[in-house]
C-alpha cells in the first residue's frame, strides 16, 4: 500500500489583480507550496461575470495550498489578513498527501 | 518618424502634455458624472481614472486608420500613450482621498501601475527604435504596432459578446446619464487633447492621436488596479461604459471625427 | 462595396438564396450520407447541419485570396455568410424530428444559435458599415476581415494537430465512404452555391463566395449547438469530417477551383 | 483560531455549451454561488478528447459550489435535471468555509 | 435524496510535457475516467513560475481521477511510477458521486 | 520559390547542412559554456540543446524583414527550420550519455521530437506547396508566414513580461557569464550557417536565412523535450538565456547584421 499522510487542501477563489499580494503573503508566512488555476467565469453576492473577451489581470484565480494541518491556521491568517476586504471564497478540505517529505 | 521629424523638443513637450492630461480629465470626468448621474464619490471617481488613461487598442486602430489615409504622424506618440496609462489612476485615488474615503495605495501597486506590462512594452519599444535611430523604430513598430491589428480582432471577436454581457449585469446602475457620459465625455476629453497637440504645433496626424489618447478610456489596466485600490467601486459600471459604449462609439464615429478636426484645424501642413 | 455596387435588390436576394441553402443542403447531405456510409440518423443529421452550415475563417481565406487575385466581391456577402450559420441546425433537427427521434429544441438554444457570438459581431459589422456609408463598411471590413487572417495562423497553428488527432479519436466510425463524403459533399455544395448565384447575377468575386460558403463546414457553432440538441451523435465523426477533412481540402484544392470556375461561368465581367 | 463552518463542495464536470443551462438552472433553485473552471481535456466511457485546435464553445467546463450542507439535496436536483442526458461527472467533498455569512 | 457512492478524488499536479505519459499509464493500469485542468502558475521547493508569455506544452497541469475506493492502490502505484522523478504533488480526498454506474 | 529556383539539387543540399548544423551546434555550445560558466553538465547539456535547435518566430521575423527589403529567399528554407529542430535534442542527450549521466530517452519521447506540431505543420506546409506546385507554395507560405506576424505580436506582448520574469527567477545561476554565452553563441552559430549557406550556393536570402536558423535557439519544442529527458536540468537558465537574451538580441541586432553579411559575402547575386 502506498504511504500517504493526513494534511490539508485550502482553496482560496481571490481577484486576479490580489494574486502577486497574496502569493506574497503566503511565502512571507513561510508557506511557499501552492498552484494557481485560472477561472472562467462565476456568480456570488457581487452578481455573475465571465472572463468572455476580457483581457489582461481581470476576473479571478483560484490558489490551491495543501500543507501539513498544523500550518493551516498560519496560512489562514495570512491569506485572512489580504482576502478580507474583497470579494471571494476560502475552503478547506481534508486530504492525504504521497511523499510527505515535500511538504 | 522620431529622427526625421528632428523635433526632439516636441517629443518632451508633447509627453509632458499626455501626463498633464491624464492626471487632469479624470477631474473633468469626476464632475461631468456629478452633473450627468446619482452615482456616489466611489465609483465616480474609479469611472473618472478610466477616461483619464488610455486604450491601446483605440490608439492602434487610429494609427492604422492615418496610415490607411495616407496621414503622417510623429513616432513619438507611441510614447505619449504610455506615459498617459498610469498618472489617471492617482489623480482618481486623490479624488476619493479629498472626500475622507481612504482608497488602499501600497507600495505593490505603484510598482504594478508604474511597471505595467504595456508601459515596458511601449518604451521598451521606443528606446530600441531611439538606440538603433530610424529604420530601428520603423522595423519595431511594423513589429509592434501592425501585429496588434491581429490581436485588434481576438478584440473585436470577443467584444461584441462582452459588450452584450456587461450591458446585463450592470443593470440598474447604469442609467441614461450614465450612457451619456460615456458619448459626451470622449468628445470632451478630445477637445483638451486638440487644444494640448496645437499648443504643442504637432502635425495633423500627431494632434489626432493625441485627441485620440484623451477621448479613449482604459478598459485593461486601470480596471485591473481600481480593483485593488478600490474595491467598493462595483466593477461592471466602469467596464460597460469603457468597453460597452466609449470604445464602440470611438471605433466607428470618434477616430473619424477627430481625424477631420485635426486635419481642417492644422490647415494645409 | 454595397454602395459602389448600387444592388440593394441583389442583397435581399443573395441573403436569401444563402437561407435557402443553408436550409437545403442538409437535405442534401443527409441523403448524401446514406448512400455513401452506414450511419445512424442521428449522427447523420448532425454531420448535415455542419455541411449545410458555414466556416467564417474559410470565408476569409477566400476573400483574402480574392484580393491577393484583385477579384471583386460584392460587401454584402459578409451579411450573406452571417445569414448562412443557424438554418442548417433547424432543418437537421427537422430531419430528426421526421424520423421519430426527438432532438432537445428549447428556447434557450434558439437564443444562442440566433443570438451566435459570430452573427452578431458580422451583422454588426454591416450595420455599422450600411450606417456609415460605404467608407465606413471599408474601414470596418479592415478591422474584422483583415485582421482575420492572424486568427487565421492560430486556427492553422492547431489543425494540424486537432486534425490528426480527431482522425484518431473517431477510429471506427470514419469510413472510406465517409472521408469520401467530406470531399464530395463540398464539391456538389459548390455546384448549388454556383446555380444561386449566376440566379441572382452575382459578380464572379460574388458567385465565388457563394460557391465557398455552400461549400464550408461549420466547426465552431453548430458543433456547440449539436451537443445540446442532439447529445447521442458522436461529435468526434462531425468534426473529424468537417475540420480534418472538408476544411484543409477546401483550403488547398477547393478555393482555387471555385473562383476558377466562377471566372469561366460568369463571362467576362 | 479562524472561525469556520461545515459546508458541502460540489463540482460538476459539464460540456461547455451546457454551462448557460446549468447556471440558470442554479439560479433558479436558489444557488448564486459557484465558480466555472476551464477544461484541457479528458477520458470517460465515450473515449478521451482534448481541446487543442478547437476554439468557442467546445469540450467541457468545471462548476464548482460551494453551500451549506441543508441545501445540497435543493442544489444536486436542480444540476440532476440538466446533466442527466448529457456525458459528465458529479462529485461532493466536505468542507470547511470561512466567512459563513456569504453562503 | 439523491443516491450517492463512496469514491476517491486523486489530483495529481504534473509538468505539462508529461501529460501524455501520465494519462497513458492511467489507460494502461484500466482507469479511463479523468479532467485535465489547465495551471497558471506555481510555488514549490523548485521555486516559483508562471505561463505569463510561455506557449507550448510549458508549465504543469492537474488531472483529476474520480475512482472506486477499492482501484485507489491500482491508480497510485501506475501514477507514482511516472511523477516520482519529475517535481509535482498527488492529493487524495474522500468524496460522494452520482450515477455510480459510470465509475 | 521552389519550383521558381529549379533547384531541387540545393533543396536536399539545404535540408542536410541544417542536419549537420543542429547536430553539431550542441557541441559547440556545451565547450562555449564549459569556457564561459560552471555550469555542470546536465544544465550545460540542456542548454546546447536549445542553441542546436531554432526559434520558429525568429525565422518568421527574418522573412518578413527579407519580403520588406525585397530580397529573395528560396521557399524550401521553410523545410530546412523544420529539419533543424529536433537533432539538436539527440545530440545533447548523447553529450549527457559520454558523461555517464541518463538521461530519460524513451520511444514517447522520440515520438514527441519527430511528431513535434510544428514539424508537422511546416512539413506539411511544404508538401502541400509541392504537390500544388509554385502558385501552391506560395498560396500556403501567405496562410503559414504571414499570419505568423499575428502570432508573432502575441509573443512580443508578452515578451516583454516573461523574459523579465525568467530573469529574475534564475537569479543566482544567471551568470555574467551565462549571459555573454546567450549574446556570444548567436553569432558563432551564424558563422558556422553562413559557411554552410555560402558552401551550397544558397541566395543572399538564403544564406542570411540559414544564419539566422543557426543563431536562433529554441524556446517552445526543446524546453518541453527537456523535462522529460533531462529532468534534474533548471529549466528557468536555459529559458532565460535563449527567451530573454537570445531571442530579444536576434530580433533588433541580430536578424539586420546577419542579412547585411550575407548580402556582402554572397557579392552582388
Ligand atoms: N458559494 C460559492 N461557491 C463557489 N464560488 C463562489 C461562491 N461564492 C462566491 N464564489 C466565487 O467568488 C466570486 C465573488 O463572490 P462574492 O464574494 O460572493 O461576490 C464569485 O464570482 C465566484 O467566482
Ligand atoms: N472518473 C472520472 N474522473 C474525472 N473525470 C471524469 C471521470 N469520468 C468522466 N470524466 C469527465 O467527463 C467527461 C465525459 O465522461 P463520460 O460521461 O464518462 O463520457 C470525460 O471526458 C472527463 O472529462
Ligand atoms: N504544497 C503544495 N500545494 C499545492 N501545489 C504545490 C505544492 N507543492 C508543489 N506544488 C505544485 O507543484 C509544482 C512543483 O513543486 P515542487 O515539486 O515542490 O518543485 C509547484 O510549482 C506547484 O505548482
Ligand atoms: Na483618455
Ligand atoms: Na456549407
Ligand atoms: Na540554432
Amino acid at each position: 500500500m502506498m504511504q500517504t499522510h493526513r494534511a490539508k487542501r485550502v482553496e482560496i477563489v481571490i481577484e486576479a489583480p490580489l494574486q502577486s499580494r497574496l502569493t506574497a503573503a503566503l511565502h512571507k508566512a513561510g508557506v511557499t507550496g501552492y498552484t494557481i488555476l485560472p477561472v472562467l467565469g462565476g456568480s456570488g453576492r457581487s452578481g455573475d461575470w465571465t472572463r468572455d473577451g476580457q483581457v489582461g489581470r481581470a476576473g479571478m484565480v483560484a490558489v490551491i495550498c495543501i500543507l501539513r494541518p498544523d500550518r493551516l491556521d498560519t496560512l489562514l491568517d495570512a491569506a485572512f489578513a489580504v482576502v478580507n476586504p474583497h470579494i471571494g471564497v476560502v475552503t478547506v478540505t481534508d486530504c492525504d498527501v504521497l511523499r510527505a517529505e515535500r511538504f | 518618424s522620431v529622427a526625421a521629424h528632428g523635433a526632439d523638443g516636441t517629443l518632451f513637450a508633447a509627453v509632458g502634455a499626455g501626463l498633464v492630461l491624464s492626471f487632469g480629465l479624470p477631474v473633468v470626468a469626476f464632475g461631468l458624472l456629478g452633473w450627468l448621474t446619482r452615482l456616489d464619490a466611489t465609483n465616480r471617481a474609479a469611472i473618472a481614472a478610466h477616461y483619464g488613461s488610455i486604450s491601446i487598442v483605440t490608439f492602434v486602430a487610429a494609427t492604422s486608420l492615418l496610415t490607411a489615409r495616407g496621414v503622417e504622424a510623429e513616432g513619438f506618440m507611441v510614447a505619449v500613450a504610455a506615459a498617459m496609462e498610469a498618472p489617471a489612476i492617482v489623480s482618481a485615488l486623490w479624488l476619493i482621498a479629498r472626500q475622507g474615503q481612504g482608497g488602499q495605495m501600497d507600495a505593490a501597486l505603484w510598482r504594478e501601475i508604474l511597471l505595467n506590462g504595456s508601459i515596458v512594452l511601449l518604451v521598451g519599444a521606443f528606446a530600441i527604435g531611439a538606440v538603433t535611430g530610424q529604420p530601428g523604430m520603423d522595423q519595431i513598430s511594423a513589429f509592434i504596432l501592425a501585429p496588434f491589428q491581429g490581436v485588434l480582432c481576438l478584440f473585436l471577436l470577443d467584444m461584441g459578446l462582452v459588450a452584450g454581457r456587461g450591458l446585463r449585469a450592470a443593470r440598474g446602475q447604469v442609467t441614461a446619464g450614465a450612457v451619456a457620459f460615456g458619448i459626451v465625455m470622449p468628445m470632451v476629453g478630445s477637445v483638451f487633447g486638440l487644444g494640448m497637440g496645437l499648443l504643442i504645433g504637432l502635425s495633423p496626424g500627431g494632434v489626432a492621436l493625441m485627441m485620440v489618447l484623451s477621448a479613449s478610456a482604459s478598459y485593461i489596466a486601470v480596471p485591473a488596479a481600481m480593483r485593488v485600490a478600490l474595491p467598493q467601486a462595483d466593477p461592471s459600471i466602469s467596464l460597460t461604459l469603457s468597453l460597452g459604449v466609449t470604445f464602440p462609439f470611438n471605433l466607428t464615429l470618434g477616430i473619424p471625427m477627430y481625424l477631420s478636426i485635426a486635419q481642417t484645424l492644422t490647415g494645409p501642413a
